[in-house]
């Protein structure tokens, strides 16, 4: 396989962000960052994308209050949410594990998951570790719910959850998860014995699409140097882009 | 203008934090004042309310490591890149630190309530996330202009203190805090402004075209010390990038009881309170 | 960026506004797109509701007068120091326009809802005011925080098109309002904005630490128009003052209906059309 | 009498507004922003002015709702309203007369009026005509009542009313005006003739007193150049400070 698992990760997400006017991103996700990047100039620079703390794409002169404000204006078409735990109803816990508030293990916290996961029409949930421990039947704390009864305002929610082994799209109406395929060298049964939460599957699951070589040149050439901006360490590791010295002292 | 509206030092400006306060700080990166920080746990308050604009790091893991915080109100406290806080995850086991977990759009929200003298602001989102169940204070009603419309309002929050670091301020008491534009907000809601700059400027900030969009004006601001790279680790908006390094050093030294305890030696009393 | 982001002249960008669109404007001063008014009057468009930020002038008073407008909204409409605003009295005595008169809060806080994605924001003040008998749109509640506490709600207000004029954009899009900040709410709270500019400028005024705390990022900005002096007779914030001489002809001109038309005739049509 | 009328306003004013901490002003207020400049002049600095649309003297950078917001979060001592009509109960009409919506005679609007006039402790009202026509029973439209029922969240209302002849304070707990002085030249039959609501009155009716050589010195010096910037034609007229050249076209 030519294409190493973060290219393959990056270049289906990018599949997934077709037809977005504005994909927002935060500031500690590469692989969604450099897929947003190459969804854009796929998109021949007509989709805008934010990366939440990066002074090069970030358009926001409002304070951090902006991004929701803008969110809830509808004008995010698609952004990412990961999750410690994420249950089989796309519920995502940021919060920790066991009995709140004290928890054995805490994470960081919500931060805007509560609001973003109703507002923002396509949500993409990205978690690597494909486990028991981070896929779960139920998670301990609901920072942000996967569905909401009928007459609660949501014109966003869950779209589709990828992780290293394979890609799942969420059902809104059965408020389930649907495999859509596996990556190249895994398996269904794999994703199922590591999978905490049931979930639906077509009769014959398809293989994920590997990247077909323009696609790859563009993301390791044009790609990898505007990736650099907001994640150099992401570039110099992955695409071997050379980081520019970052020093400071007291 | 008052002639007491620069301090003479840090330790000075600090000395106006009372213990119990509600104390208002921005998120890293957006005029975290680290200095002003260090001086206050050289200081002996403590029993704080921690109100994170709308998350913290090391800033709040050093007052709660340090014992100083019995609420921590926010979004999100982490290192970011460099990992979860560890001083917030032993006080969090230990039960140490009351919780009130929020979402950045509720923290912006109630603020922004204080800042218009209304009751409460009304949210979208939130209805089914478990921060609802553990938030009493937010409640839920019909909208009024809806039909079976359920919405959350967040209570008006007025900080007894906001404090955060700056670039510029003037002699009148304007502030320029440019793109961190929540300080303008922490300010305008807070009882209290207290604010360290990286320098004073000899001309009126608010007279300058280019600098008075970006610059909170000397009403809202209590009294000002003056910090350079005040900020430090952290970084400062459009002036210096986070120090990395020094950020790395506290993540592994913070790991344990031991090592927190050895950089509070280190790096904010000893040698450094005599710096700084 | 669209290749069509600036539009070749005033006239190109206006021809954007439909019949019976909500537009909204800010108050004198503060951005008013008087070059953009007037290609907007040399063209067909009517049945306006004119919602002013929180106030108009000369702008309101020759659309009103030219009978474009079929509903003001509106905490003033006054020609400030040269008098009250004639067209839109004698409109408003002949019945040719609905009123919604409103307090200047109110207009901030319905734009603030929708620029939060908000069905309404609460408001203190007003209840007893005549203002809420002739508002049915707005709604008094019970305070859910209080007890026995009277608030009234202002719904969301999300304009069809905010017109304004500002000093510089660059060609991202980005718009430099400077102070005035209504502008950029404006923005955020409606579906299409057109900005009028004084001057393109060549460089990125998002990435100008003293620009991009004044600037409108281009996300919320459909479509720019260059127009030297296009407030005028109006000023601009920190550019220059309003045309004192020419708002006294106005005035004098607007009191009577045949000398409103001889100056639309004079200043709208007719030789100023050419050169605009 | 030494003193114009103007400065005897002026003067008045200034006293009212003593004690307070931050006073804010219209741009087309010239008696009560000179009033203010003295006050603060007075102050030692140490109150605050601002002028609506002044450059020099406005303090705001986030729009035009800052003054509002300001306003609501008790920062703002002092502020004046004007009325086509004032009536007894202290409500204020700034949109016209006759029956709404079709008034025939139609002013400007309501301003900032129905909310400032709850907000900010210390409103004085200014008309300088004082007349049947100005000072009414019963207004025609209330912008802004001058009282409300205990329940409703009023920090703020009517503190006084000055008009070219006479001094009024507001009795809250009554909602009625009281007399407290007439200007001197001016007599209390004389206003009550000219008043259109009925008002109470101590036995004996003290005249307004006059400006002190001191104070007089003070406006028509320092002063007078102060109130040159937000009011330059008011300035010359009154205390012949040349007006700076304004010029512009298109």
């Amino acid at each position: 396989m030519d294409a190493s698992t973060e290219e393959l990760l990056i270049v289906t997400i990018a599949r997934l962000l077709h037809g977005c006017r504005h994909v927002a991103v935060g500031a500690l996700s590469p692989i969604p960052g450099s897929a947003a990047l190459l969804a854009r100039r796929q998109s021949g620079g007509r989709m805008r994308v934010s990366v939440l703390g990066s002074r090069q794409w970030s358009p926001w002169s409002n304070g951090g209050v902006e991004l929701f404000d803008c969110a809830g204006q509808g004008r995010m078409d698609a952004f990412f949410l990961s999750g410690g735990q994420i249950d089989g109803q796309a519920n995502v816990n940021l919060v920790g594990v066991g009995d709140y508030p004290t928890q054995q293990v805490r994470w960081s916290g919500s931060f805007g998951s509560a609001y973003l996961y109703f507002v923002v029409p396509k949500v993409i949930l990205f978690r690597e570790e494909h486990s028991r421990r981070t896929l779960v039947e139920k998670v301990d704390f609901i920072s942000a719910p996967g569905s909401s009864p009928a007459n609660v305002y949501r014109p966003g929610g869950p779209y589709a959850l990828i992780t290293s082994r394979c890609l799942f799209h969420f059902d809104k109406h059965r408020a389930r998860f649907r495999l859509t395929s596996v990556h190249p060298g895994h398996e269904v049964a794999e994703v199922r014995d590591n999978t905490g939460f049931d979930f639906d599957l077509p009769e014959a699951v398809p293989v994920t699409a590997e990247p077909d070589p323009g696609t790859l040149a563009l993301l390791r050439g044009e790609i990898a140097g505007q990736v650099a901006d907001p994640y150099p360490q992401f570039a110099e590791r992955l695409f071997g882009v050379p980081a520019a010295g970052r020093a400071a002292a007291p | 203008m008052d002639a007491a509206l620069i301090a003479g030092s840090v330790q000075e400006l600090v000395a106006a934090i009372p213990d119990g306060a509600l104390l208002c700080v921005p998120r890293d990166g957006s005029g975290v004042a680290m200095a002003a920080t260090r001086a206050l746990l050289r200081g002996g308050v403590g029993n704080l309310h921690l109100l994170a604009v709308p998350s913290s790091g090391i800033q709040a893991d050093l007052l709660i490591g340090a014992g100083r915080v019995a609420v921590v109100e926010a979004a999100g406290i982490t290192l970011g890149e460099y990992g979860l806080a560890p001083a917030f995850n032993r006080a969090v086991r230990g039960a140490r630190v009351r919780l009130l977990d929020a979402t950045c759009p509720a923290i912006h929200a109630s603020l922004q309530a204080a800042e218009k003298g209304l009751p409460f602001m009304p949210l979208r989102g939130l209805i089914g996330s478990d921060l609802v169940r553990h938030r009493p204070d937010w409640r839920q009603i019909d909208n009024p202009f809806g039909q079976d419309d359920p919405i959350v309002l967040l209570p008006a929050c007025r900080p007894d203190i906001s404090l955060f670091h700056a670039a510029l301020a003037d002699r009148q008491g304007n502030v320029w805090v440019g793109r961190d534009r929540e300080c303008m907000t922490m300010a305008h809601a807070a009882k209290t402004t207290l604010v360290t700059v990286e320098e004073i400027v000899e001309f009126d900030l608010m007279a300058d075209a280019r600098y008075a969009p970006g610059t909170l004006p000397g009403l809202y601001v209590e009294r000002i010390a003056v910090a350079s790279r005040g900020a430090w680790p952290l970084g400062l908006t459009d002036r210096y990038p986070p120090d990395g390094e020094h950020l790395r050093l506290y993540a592994r030294a913070a790991a344990s009881e031991e090592g927190f305890a050895r950089y509070l030696e280190e790096q904010v009393h000893g040698r450094r309170a005599a710096a700084e």
